[in-house]
């Protein structure tokens, strides 16, 4: 596809791009053959896979349906096939129609240079006068955390837990594999771990062994309960 | 009982203090007549200031009305308060907005439907700059937030009431486009599914 | 070069747009006259909303000018301001006046992450109704203001104290209960899902 120039970010989801395809075509939403299209989108999600692009969530959602849509129209039976391409081909005629109104919208913005003022300082007296029952005030809380779908807050005492645990940081783990070192030469792998008080200095520990791996400072030797960790004297003996 | 000149001061007066857009009816309880009669004293007002070259005017938003300065006056008065030029929306702002008028009241599930992606922070700006407004929620499962446009988005818009929405673009339609109708009632058919 | 009745209207635009008391000078260098210049406009302006029998006229004081609504209107004016009074809460309001009910003091911030959607304007409604109030400022970066019920809150509720607010479903506890289960670690076990 020689005039892929556009980069994905130029699309808002992928109802953009599909319309894009489209109006490249000249043809409408309801004339342009589907698997047409589904290979032109395919060919553009693959060929942002291919530039290391990173696809949103969306883009790829929307062509595993559209190989969903390729794949039935090769069944003997075209039913569902026609089904689906019709439902996609309305849902890209409403997309359509809302990106005109939008353009419409966005040139009728005249409106917006109106100035209004601020509501005048006599300070009505505003106050609420009205009664209710307290049960009223149970029943919109619940509205307000959802019922179901969202949770309401948890409440602090939960976050304690995380707060007063000591997380354990990288720089101490390293400093401390460093000064073992330097007394014992080697250290039994699984031992370093044993001593671990807690998961965060565990994985503290860990990572603090990647890094000086990776910066050659140490290196791993041996397998199971055997394994030692070694300081590295010098570079060469790296292989 | 006041006459007519009386009552179009007093609703000038009324709608100056209220700054917002007020409910014809309201205004009508403080004149003491009944609705059609505050609706003519309010165009006689609109009028009245048309007439006299005034920097301000009426605006109708549906069953609200709304005391502004002129358009054309914008400039000297951004001048004065020192104020930016209201940054215009962003296309997918003003998709939302599209979806929302049209469809109103919606969800939010139903505008990612149409657009195909997320619009959380859209909707957020929307309601922070006084377009669309909370209009309560679905009774549905998860009791889904609707959303609606508010007499500000009349005005921005430059319209009378939502009637006054320009109609949608022609379908180039394909034989059967019954269900691509753009409607909230087929979304809450499909979502008690 | 604006003529006179068009630095009228614009004049009276800008009045408007200001609400406050306004410097004259401000006026004359928007207008791109000189003060005496400005000062006659708004002479000018003055006389001719007295003579047109306008609600509104335009008050000098000291170097400063401002558009208010007649004295005269005070009463009907009072009368629609204050007939917000009576006008029931909308569902949005009573929702975030639960929320800070029952976790006060909560930053703006928290209500919006319970509700999903910005709580600007309800809030300013609710505090200006008189049943939440600003009960001063987290020590978090930003300094967010933190939100509190008022004693007219517990009038309105019928409550003696906060402490007689309905109980909410039972927090700790995981017997289940669906929709309000509360424990940090089902919501930690529902996001990994």
């Amino acid at each position: 596809m020689q005039d892929i120039s556009y980069k994905l970010d130029n699309f808002e989801g992928p109802m953009d791009l599909l319309l894009h395809l489209i109006g490249k075509r000249k043809l409408s939403i309801w004339d342009i053959p589907i698997l047409e299209l589904v290979d032109q989108y395919l060919e553009y999600v693959g060929q942002m896979q291919v530039e290391n692009m990173e696809l949103a969530s969306d883009f790829i959602e929307m062509a595993a349906r559209l190989i969903y849509i390729k794949t039935v129209s090769l069944l003997p039976v075209h039913e569902e096939a026609d089904e689906l391409s019709m439902q996609l081909r309305g849902e890209l005629s409403e997309f359509s129609d809302c990106k005109k109104v939008a353009e419409m919208l966005s040139k009728r913005t005249q409106g917006f240079d109106y100035f209004c003022r601020p509501p005048q300082q006599i300070e009505p007296d505003q106050s609420y006068t009205r009664i209710h029952e307290p049960v009223e005030i149970y029943q919109a809380y619940i509205s307000a955390a959802g019922k179901g779908r969202r949770k309401l807050p948890p409440p602090v005492e939960s976050f304690k837990s995380i707060i007063s645990k000591k997380i354990v940081s990288v720089a101490s783990r390293i400093s401390y594999l460093f000064a073992e070192l330097a007394v014992k030469e080697r250290l039994n792998f699984k031992a370093v771990f044993m001593s671990s008080t807690s998961r965060s200095e565990m994985v503290a520990t860990f990572l603090a062994m990647l890094t000086l791996i990776k910066q050659r400072k140490i290196r791993i030797r041996g397998r199971g309960d055997a394994t030692e960790i070694l300081a590295v004297k010098d570079e060469t003996q790296v292989i | 009982m006041m006459g007519i000149d009386d009552m179009r001061s007093a609703a000038e007066a009324i709608l100056f203090a209220c700054g917002d857009a007020i409910e014809t009816e309201r205004i009508a309880q403080a004149l003491g007549v009944d609705s059609p009669t505050a609706e003519k004293v309010l165009k006689s007002l609109s009028d009245k200031l048309d007439e006299n070259g005034s920097g301000l005017c009426v605006l109708k938003l549906g069953n609200m009305h709304q005391l502004c300065a002129r358009t054309q006056y914008a400039e000297v008065i951004r001048d004065v308060l020192e104020t930016k030029k209201n940054t215009p929306l962003s296309p997918a702002a003003f998709e939302v907005l599209a979806v929302v008028a049209y469809n109103q009241p919606v969800t939010k599930a139903f505008i990612e439907q149409i657009r195909g992606v997320d619009c959380s922070g859209v909707l957020a700006t929307l309601s922070q700059r006084g377009l669309i407004q909370e209009m309560g929620r679905l009774d549905l499962p998860g009791r889904p937030l609707i959303y609606g446009t508010t007499p500000e988005f009349l005005r921005c818009f430059c319209l009378s009431s939502l009637a006054d929405l320009p109609e949608l673009p022609d379908r180039q339609k394909g034989e059967d486009s019954g269900d691509v109708q753009l409607s909230f009632s087929s979304l809450v058919a499909e979502e008690t599914d």
